[in-house]
């Protein structure tokens, strides 16, 4: 029998990777709470229509009678239009909520189409290396070089003037395009990520061990690579639904986003940037709801940096220097 | 032109191998190519069931021999040959029926283990690669207790291994397609001195069971020594040095060699006498010296010149071949150490006035 | 080391020189596919007639196709045009050259992002220097969340919220707009103070984050332990030794983040209506005024590239690890 | 409205500086007379800068769209029924520097010779197409315009091809101000003579005297013009009131600034703080409401109607909208209330109920109180518009909606301004009532006009138009609905309105299958060669209300206020009824009341 | 009899850690006489370096507890408050760590990294700060010593760094230098030269010389007295003879039987059986008990104490000495690790 066995291992048996990994990540209770702010978040916005009813003001309702003034001004917070009215005339509060649909989808859509791109073409490119790489580095820093809201201008105007859309209707102007051109702008970042952790991967024994044994390369791209970039993708992933949703909100309220007719946070902010001076409510409420969720995935994003991260404290074994 | 002519049990052979590696020097202020002569003219045979031992310093290209053998880079020129079949340029099928037969072990028992698979999943990799037939688990679990690991090892991830058991993982995955030949690339320095002689006894024990081929590979000449049968000493890419283990380290023909040798700890129970302390360093591979690239260095070439900081002219101008010595050894040497040369002193005289 | 010093400067050169022809060139085409592409209309009056459509047309080299109106373009780039050199010809709004107000609007950014960047390096680097030096402390917990906030906060609402606040309640700023410093340095500070700070948040917030975990990278470093074994001084352990080598990099990241500025701070620019280049883009691409959009784009390009440039010299000044490798 | 000064500023006196500023100029031809087409450029030529032949009071209201001489003795009569027009000019009206000459005769045809010259792209030449051989200077056939003779310096005559009874609107528009050739000549391009722009009014632009006319190369431009940032305009020195109305043009101020502040809340707070005195941009709802709670602020709020009409268009070529009694039902039950106040409410417009604003019919009886689609407080009326849908083939349900799959998610184009925005909702919930569902695409303003305008993209539904006369003939609007103005690209037919089947295939767009599209073009040639002017009115009454009944391209929902915000240190302000902007030759400013 | 130079009494040093308390170092004593080498030797995570960073106070901050006495010259060093202590490091004693290339500042002049020592304690101006750093250079054969003191770390190879961080810790004339692992990251030719050059220190200038390794065979070639370290406990102390001659603690016994030397052939190694134990929960009795190819009853219950063996010799270890003794002979070959 084997001593080594018999005899015991000595080392602390680390506790299961997930239960560690939950333990960390829980372990701030700022990233708690952002996670429960989240979770209400999304119930509220799967659950707009049920408010809206509960309320009873549609999202698009006009209450113009009740809620402007002679000069067509919104009124301010009252018992049942608990956030104000905006300058149609429209709940602020139920558009709240709606709003939060917009950014949620945006922020985990664009994300995900650009986490799809930069990850497939950084492995690639990384992986591959030589003038693949080049020429996807390359092509990665171009799109870094566009002026982004420029083009953000161009293709949401050229997308919105046929009912169409553009790209023979795959494209119609909205929260699509909007996703469209935040991905399109935000996948350089997470390629260069997953570009830089490749090249280090490449070179590693296991990977080199993986060839010695005869693995295709497609195949160790798949399966040795790509579980070993998880983590800095999830980190940064999280990273990028933030950023992501104030993207959206930027191009909103520059009014290259959304259409009006969907309530967005972005789009309320662009409302009350003209009328901040009369309407408070219509800057304050939709700014801080967007804060608060941007807020809480950058928390959520540290959580999980901390809690992926073998750098953080809680680790008991020590390298030994080679 | 080889000097040792192939036997026929020999089951690795290489001939005139070498390796250069261009690199882009300086990431900002020059793109020029240089040239890292990595390996450079290597000639060696290892016989069936036996163990090579390369031994050599840090950039001397042991590893680079190691993974051209492997074929994980294409040699620059030279052939390998495996089992009597040149297998310098093959790829596709054949190369992947190469990999059957040799296995390669790394240095560093936690960087060769992708860390997100589990000590079973990294054993049965080979053999889900080249679809072996029959039970995976059932053979995964043979391999683990084989190299001293327990079945409920299997489900672990390599961080819950320690060091020494990581390094079984690695060996047990370089056992899993019985391979001829495995090349291993520094085992064992990574580990603790206990630890190290678990795993070399392991070696020592697969090689006899299974009639394996080993070339070992470290820059620790009495692990080496421990292992081998045939040692083979590198210096800047080329092999100054071949024979049999024990003559080689009883009486090192090669000033480099000598100097190895008695900088090498012996049993600690035994002190030292005194070292032979070369000057400087190992220069670097891009510009190796002209001649002799040992000869910088060398104490002999200082005796034989009767100069302290002058070598002669043959070993500034011209490379020495590796040429056969007594008792099948093999050297490449101008001026080969005799018995009473006192490298000692002449070591000492070179780096006791610097400059 | 002149030689391949100047090689590097050169392939540095053609890179820009390449990035700033994709990158007008696509400008074009997105203008040319663009319905409301024909800047023809706004000279044509309400009412237009397809000849005056047709006149204005060929009077703005509208009637070639997309790549010879390029190339005109580069050519008149190239060579000069009526209002000199380079050729950027004039804005299809004002009616007015571009260089002219390019270099005017060029200044007003300069000074909003200048000043923003001393502010928020100002703030971030004793932030983020104190909160590595006393990681997981009290202080160090409060600044990471207020670093957050400031991180999540969506600089228009930033910005409104400060003009609400200062100018329309409290009253105590002059409001938006610029006034030159030559004019007014009072007036030209409390026009400028809001927009710094809005921009600067957000900045100061991601350097503290930076430089701390650059710095709590750097304490952990063997060099800081030997600093230490020699007896030196804490503050010169951390001061000299920890900063120095955790400032480094943020080289690099200043120089790339002042590059995107320039053309990127249209927000600021917008909330706090500043003639600057990153409202001039947004107008220009707004109104289809393609020379103005031709125009920052060009200019942003060559900032973007010079200052990535210059940031990779300076590093390699101060990391004497880059020169060789 | 109206003139008179305001009680605090003190009495309209001479001197100080008028300061206006405005987010953008929006020349649309660099300023330069012969193709500048806006009406804040009409408003500082008609008032500073140019003097034409004939002119306004330049005041608010039916009185502002009266014709006067100005470089003309009188406004004259045609002798054949409106082919021949003849003028003698004063004398002793002269160029402001550099050129300080007495204007002749000769300095108008240069500026028809200008406007005629096809390099030169005037905006709205098509309006002096009427005057003989005036194709054949254009295609350089002929060296002068055979149509225009000029007997002697002081007298000139236009000779028409056909008769234009609206002819002497058309020369009061500024494209036919004296031009001195002697400077035209260097400015042979579109858009290029606006930097050296020579007065013929009160004032001139800062800089003028120190331009050099020795030779084009020498020709600088002037100073006091940056169109990018100022327009700066001093007196003119070779200015005689006494060849000019001094109660129209009174001249008061010593000098006007012009500037632009890309801001426009910045700019009312500027103006309400005495730093600027008056803006032509609207201000802001939330201004207006905001000083309108003071009784001393109120009176600096300066409310005009405006010769200008906010619509909806409806493409008749288009489904649904190519059934009348959608387009009907449609006017029925828009809540024009509700658009109103999204524009900020009565005091931006009333509510419009036709198409030509009433001032252009000087308040006839006949109109002002004409609304075919009246609704109780128009705000739509659900049982009316419904038993309209239910004449259309839309409703084959017969229950007053629409519910064919042309009515769902119908193509429109909206502007993406607040109002724009504002809007939005309130049609789609007007609509959602009738069965119309819109897919709203809001559009910054230049890219919705360029959508709409190129007729190929066939919008079916547009929220962002209004349009505003060139000249007080309801020709100006009729134009609109002219099957002759149907171009592919810069279309302001919207409606497509007389349509043919050849224009149809021309500009690209399918002609609808088995339909007719009304057209009005015979009933247009009538009315505009009626020289009578009361015949004439009722004929253009009769044609609006024809549109309105017959054709219904439109739901017409706001006759637009002009609203202006000024500082207290004006003592004098008048609205300039012809351009449409303030009345500048009649504003004072009281310096002593100005803040810096 | 004279003070030591360095004696270490009874030093305890714990760390909390989520895991729990990590005992690193437990009740440890020593003693460095000045021109002698102390050799210290044992497994990674023996708690070799603890013991001496601890004794510099160089620990971080917080983490550890430490208990004991380190006399420096009879003066106990860790009743000094932190600016004392920066007093005695870098000037009375001089540290040497094991990675050159990181252990040195990789954006100054390594001139510049010595002179600073000699400019903080010394107080000495610029110049004479820099001709002392050249000196010290010069010192540890660095060839060129005014070039090299204008270089950067990166531009020197490993043999050439670790001379330069051996001037750094000579540069004030210390009267000890500890050596955790010198020569660990450098190959065995430059090994062998910097043995020797510390070697030389000892013998020309009569430093005191502390010299960590885990490496038995470093230690043998240099130490004249060594102390064995397990799981951060002394487990046999004597001189270097004693303790390469006649190991008397099975630990001992079985790392000098494990190594591979050059001296020997083919042939099986006899290595120590499992593998160290965690510093968190140790074993109650010895902690080395579970690995031990002599342990009796008592060893899994009684902690051993040192217990002289000779007066310069002593080892802690419950086992009677006639029933430890395992030689290489006494094991036949093919068991050890099945
Ligand atoms: N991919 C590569 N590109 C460039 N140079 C290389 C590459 N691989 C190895 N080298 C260089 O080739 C030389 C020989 O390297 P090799 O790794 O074979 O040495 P080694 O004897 O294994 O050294 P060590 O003991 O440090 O592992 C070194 O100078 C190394 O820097
Ligand atoms: N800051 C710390 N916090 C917690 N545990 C620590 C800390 N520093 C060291 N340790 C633990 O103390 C023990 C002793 O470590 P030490 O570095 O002294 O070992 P060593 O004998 O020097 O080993 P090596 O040969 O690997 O250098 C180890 O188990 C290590 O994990
Ligand atoms: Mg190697
Ligand atoms: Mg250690």
């Amino acid at each position: 029998m084997d001593q080594v066995a018999t005899l015991g291992v000595t080392r602390p048996r680390a506790r299961s990777p997930r239960a560690s990994f939950w333990a960390k990540f829980t372990a701030q209770p700022a990233t708690v709470i952002a996670l429960v702010f989240l979770a209400v978040l999304i119930l509220a916005a799967i659950a707009a229509p049920l408010i809206a009813s509960l309320v009873g003001h549609g999202p698009n309702d006009l209450y113009r009678t009740q809620m402007l003034d002679g000069f067509g001004l919104p009124r301010g917070p009252n018992g049942s239009f608990w956030f104000g009215a905006d300058s149609a005339g429209r709940d602020v509060f139920i558009r709240v909520i709606y709003g939060a649909r917009v950014s949620l989808v945006v922020g985990v859509v664009a994300t995900g189409i650009a986490v799809v791109i930069g990850v497939t073409l950084g492995l690639i490119a990384g992986y591959r290396g030589g003038i693949v790489d080049t020429l996807l580095s390359r092509f990665a820093d171009v799109m870094l070089a566009m002026p982004l809201l420029l083009f953000a201008i161009g293709i949401s105007t050229a997308c919105s003037t046929t009912s169409a859309g553009c790209l023979r209707g795959t494209l119609t102007p909205g929260l699509n395009l909007v996703i469209v051109i935040i991905a399109v702008f935000t996948w350089p970042a997470m390629f260069r990520i997953v570009r830089a952790t490749t090249l280090s991967l490449r070179e590693t024994d296991f990977v080199e061990a993986s060839r010695a044994i005869g693995q295709t390369e497609f195949s160790i791209m798949r399966s040795e690579v790509l579980p070993n970039l998880i983590s800095p993708i999830v980190v940064y992933s999280a990273l990028l639904v933030p950023q992501s949703i104030l993207f959206e909100a930027y191009l909103t309220f520059l009014g290259l986003g959304i259409p009006d007719s969907t309530p967005s946070w972005g789009g309320m902010l662009d409302q009350a940037s003209q009328l901040f001076s009369v309407a408070w409510w219509l800057m304050v409420f939709p700014g801080l709801f967007l804060l608060a969720t941007v807020l809480a995935f950058n928390l959520i994003g540290d959580g999980l940096r901390d809690a992926l991260d073998p750098k953080t404290p809680r680790r008991t074994t020590r390298k030994r220097a080679a | 032109m080889s000097q040792t002519p192939p036997t026929t049990d020999e089951i690795l052979r290489l001939d005139h191998l070498t390796k250069h590696f261009p690199v882009g020097r300086g990431l900002l202020f020059s793109r020029q190519r240089d040239i890292v002569h990595a390996v450079e003219d290597v000639t060696l045979g290892v016989t069936k069931g036996t163990t090579l031992g390369i031994v050599g310093e840090s950039g001397s290209g042991k590893t680079t021999t190691a993974r051209m053998i492997t074929r994980l880079i294409e040699p620059t020129s030279g052939t390998i040959a495996f089992d009597g079949l040149d297998i310098s340029n093959i790829d596709g099928a054949r190369l992947r029926a190469l990999r059957r037969r040799i296995q390669i072990v790394f240095q560093d028992p936690s960087g060769s283990l992708n860390p997100r698979r589990t000590a079973g999943q990294i054993v049965a990799q080979p053999l889900r690669v080249h679809d072996i037939p029959g039970d995976h688990s059932q053979r995964v679990a043979e391999l683990m207790a084989r190299v001293g690991l327990s079945p409920e090892h299997i489900t672990r991830y390599p961080h819950e291994f320690s060091g020494g058991q990581r390094q079984r993982i690695g060996i047990a995955r370089a056992l899993a397609l019985d391979p001829e030949l495995i090349i291993l690339d520094e085992p064992v320095s990574a580990l603790d001195v206990s630890v190290q002689a678990h795993i070399l006894n392991l070696l020592d024990d697969l090689q006899r069971e299974r009639h394996l081929t080993y070339v070992v590979i470290s820059h620790d000449l009495g692990v080496i020594r421990h292992i081998s049968d045939q040692i083979a000493v590198m210096y800047l890419g080329r092999i100054v040095e071949m024979g049999a283990a024990s003559g080689l380290v009883d009486h090192p023909m090669h000033p480099y060699s000598a100097a190895l040798v008695s900088a090498t700890p012996s049993h600690p129970g035994r002190r030292q006498s005194q070292r032979i302390v070369l000057g400087g360093e190992i220069p670097s591979p891009i510009t190796p010296p002209s001649g002799c690239a040992f000869h910088p260095r060398c104490p002999k070439a200082r005796l034989i010149s009767g100069d302290h900081h002058a070598a002669p002219e043959t070993c500034r101008l011209h490379t020495p071949p590796l040429t056969p010595a007594s008792d099948g050894r093999m050297v490449a040497c101008w001026y080969p150490v005799e018995a009473d040369d006192n490298l000692i002193d002449a070591a000492h005289a070179m780096t006791a006035n610097p400059g | 080391m002149n030689h391949p010093m100047g090689r590097y400067l050169l392939k540095r050169l053609a890179w820009t020189i390449l990035v700033i022809l994709i990158v007008t060139f696509v400008t074009f085409v997105i203008f040319y596919v663009l319905p409301s592409g024909d800047p023809a209309l706004r000279f044509a009056g309400k009412q237009p007639t397809p000849q005056i459509l047709a006149q204005v047309r060929a009077d703005l080299g509208l009637d070639h196709n997309v790549v010879v109106q390029y190339l005109l373009y580069l050519k008149r780039l190239v060579l000069g045009d009526t209002y000199g050199w380079p050729g950027l010809g004039y804005s299809y709004s004002s009616g007015a050259a571009i260089a002219p107000q390019l270099w005017q609007r060029a200044l007003v950014t300069i000074q909003l992002i200048l000043g923003g960047a001393i502010l928020w390096l100002a703030i971030g680097i004793p932030v983020g220097v104190m909160s590595a030096v006393k990681a997981r402390s009290r202080f160090d917990r409060i600044s990471l969340v207020t670093g957050l906030v400031c991180m999540s906060t969506p600089v228009f609402w930033l910005g409104l919220l400060l003009l609400w606040l200062f100018w329309s309640t409290l009253g105590w700023l002059p409001g938006t707009g610029y006034v030159a410093f030559t004019t007014s340095p009072l007036n030209w500070a409390a026009h400028m103070v809001l927009p710094w700070i809005t921009l600067a948040l957000l900045f100061a917030a991601i350097y503290a984050r930076v430089i701390r975990s650059n710095m709590i990278d750097t304490l952990g470093a063997d060099y800081i332990r030997t600093a230490r074994a020699k007896g030196l001084t804490e503050r010169r352990v951390i001061g000299v030794h920890a900063l120095r080598a955790s400032l480094v990099p943020v080289i690099t990241l200043l120089a790339i983040d002042i590059g995107t500025l320039i053309g990127g701070t249209v927000i600021t620019e917008t909330v706090f209506n500043l003639q600057g280049l990153g409202s001039w883009i947004l107008q220009g691409a707004l109104n289809q005024d393609l020379p103005v959009t031709l125009a920052v784009t060009i200019v942003v390009t060559v900032v973007v590239t010079l200052l990535s440039l210059i940031a990779d010299i300076v590093y390699a000044y101060l990391d004497p690890r880059v020169r060789y490798k | 409205g109206g003139s008179g000064a305001s009680g605090s500023a003190g009495p309209a006196k001479k001197g100080g500086t008028y300061r206006v500023a405005e987010t953008d100029f929006g020349f649309s031809d660099n300023f330069d007379p012969t193709g500048e087409y806006t009406a804040e450029s009409w408003a500082m030529y008609r008032g500073l800068l140019v003097r034409t032949l004939l002119g306004y009071r330049l005041t608010a209201g039916v009185a502002g769209n009266t014709l006067v001489p100005d470089l003309a003795t009188r406004v004259p009569t045609s002798p054949d029924g409106g082919k021949t027009w003849t003028f003698s000019l004063k004398t002793g009206v002269r160029f402001a520097p550099p050129v300080n000459r007495a204007i002749t005769s000769h300095d108008i045809v240069t500026a028809f010779e200008r406007i005629d010259t096809p390099a030169i792209a005037a905006q709205y030449g098509f309006y002096y197409a009427p005057i003989a051989g005036w194709d054949a200077y254009a295609q350089g056939k002929s060296s002068t315009i055979s149509g225009i003779t000029t007997p002697d310096d002081q007298t000139i005559s236009f000779h028409l091809t056909t008769a234009t009874p609206d002819f002497p609107y058309r020369l009061t528009l500024p494209a036919t101000g004296p031009i001195p050739h002697e400077v035209a000549k260097c400015f042979p391009g579109a858009g290029t003579y606006g930097r050296d722009l020579v007065s013929s009014g009160p004032y001139m632009v800062a800089g003028s005297q120190s331009v050099k006319i020795t030779s084009c190369a020498a020709i600088t431009p002037m100073s006091g013009f940056d169109p990018a940032s100022k327009l700066i305009l001093v007196r003119n020195p070779n200015y005689a009131p006494s060849t000019d109305d001094p109660t129209i043009r009174r001249a008061l101020p010593d000098n006007f600034s012009f500037t632009i502040d890309t801001n426009q809340t910045d700019i009312f707070n500027r103006i309400n703080a005495g730093l600027l005195d008056d803006s032509p941009n609207t201000p802001p709802a939330s201004i207006v409401a905001s000083m309108a709670t003071s009784a001393t602020t109120k009176q600096r709020i300066r409310v005009v109607p405006n010769d200008r009409t906010r619509y909806l268009s409806m493409n008749l070529t288009t489904a649904p909208f190519d059934d009348i009694h959608v387009r009907k039902a449609v006017n029925l039950i828009m809540d024009k209330a509700g658009l109103q106040q999204a524009q900020g409410g009565p005091l931006f417009g009333a509510i419009a109920t036709h198409i030509v604003p009433d001032t252009m019919f000087n308040n006839d009886s006949s109109i002002t109180s004409y609304n075919p689609y009246a609704t109780p407080n128009s705000a739509g009326n659900l049982a009316a518009a419904q038993a309209e849908m239910r004449l259309s083939k839309y409703d084959t349900a017969g229950d007053g909606k629409c519910d064919a799959a042309a009515c769902k998610n119908v193509f429109a184009i909206a502007g993406n301004t607040n109002q724009g925005f504002n809007m939005v909702p309130v049609i789609e919930n007007s609509l959602a009532k009738i069965g119309i569902t819109l897919n709203f695409r809001e559009l910054p303003p230049g890219s919705a006009y360029a959508t709409i305008n190129t007729a190929s993209r066939n919008v079916p539904f547009t929220s962002i138009t209004g349009w505003t006369k060139d000249y007080p003939d309801p020709s100006t609007f009729m134009v609109l609905f002219q099957s002759a103005t149907i171009i592919p690209v810069g279309n302001v037919n919207y409606s497509l309105v007389g349509l043919t089947p050849a224009i149809a295939s021309q500009i690209g767009v399918p002609y609808p299958k088995g339909a007719t599209i009304p057209s009005i073009d015979a009933q247009f040639g009538i009315c505009a060669q009626t020289l009578a002017p009361s015949t004439r009115q009722a004929c253009w009454i009769g044609l609006d209300k024809n549109l309105m009944e017959n054709i219904v391209p439109w739901v017409p929902y706001l006759s637009d206020n002009a609203v202006h915000v000024i500082s207290g240190a004006v003592t004098a302000w008048d609205f300039d009824q012809a351009s449409g902007g303030a009345s500048y030759a009649r504003v004072a400013v009281n310096p002593a009341k100005q803040s810096h | 009899m004279s003070t030591p130079l360095l004696e270490i009494r009874g030093l305890s040093v714990r760390f909390r850690t989520p895991d729990g308390v990590v005992c690193a170092v437990d009740q440890l004593s020593c003693v460095v006489e000045r021109g002698q080498t102390l050799g210290v030797v044992g497994e990674s995570g023996s708690g070799k370096s603890v013991t001496f960073l601890a004794a510099l106070q160089l620990l971080p901050p917080g983490a550890a507890e430490i208990e004991g006495q380190i006399l420096l010259n009879g003066e106990n060093l860790l009743t000094r408050a932190p600016a004392q202590m920066q007093a005695v490091r870098g000037a009375r004693i001089g540290m040497i760590f094991q990675d050159p290339m990181s252990a040195l500042h990789p954006l100054m002049r390594v001139g510049d990294q010595i002179a600073e020592i000699v400019r903080t304690h010394a107080g000495a101006s610029r110049a004479k700060a820099h001709a002392r750093a050249v000196a010290a250079l010069r010192s540890v054969g660095i060839p060129n010593p005014d070039t090299r003191a204008r270089q950067y770390p990166h531009e020197l190879s490993g043999g050439m760094r670790q001379r330069v961080i051996i001037a750094m810790a000579i540069v004030l004339e210390p009267e000890l230098i500890i050596a955790d692992e010198p020569t660990t990251a450098l190959d065995t030719t430059v090994e062998a030269q910097i043995l020797e050059l510390i070697d030389e220190l000892k013998v020309r200038r009569g430093i005191g010389v502390v010299l960590v390794s885990h490496s038995l065979a470093t230690i043998s070639s240099v130490a004249d007295t060594v102390i064995v370290m397990y799981a951060g406990r002394v487990v046999e102390y004597g001189t270097a003879s004693d303790i390469f001659s006649d190991p008397t603690h099975p630990y001992t016994q079985g790392l000098l039987s494990s190594i591979p030397t050059i001296d020997h052939g083919r042939g099986h190694l006899v290595p120590i059986p499992g593998s160290p134990p965690s510093l968190i929960d140790l074993p109650a009795g010895c902690s080395f008990a579970p690995r031990c190819v002599a342990r009796i009853e008592m060893c899994t219950t009684e902690r051993p104490t040192l217990t002289a063996r000779t007066p310069t010799h002593v080892d802690a270890c419950l086992v009677p000495p006639s029933a430890r003794r395992i030689t290489p002979a006494s094991v036949p070959a093919g068991t050890g690790d099945q």
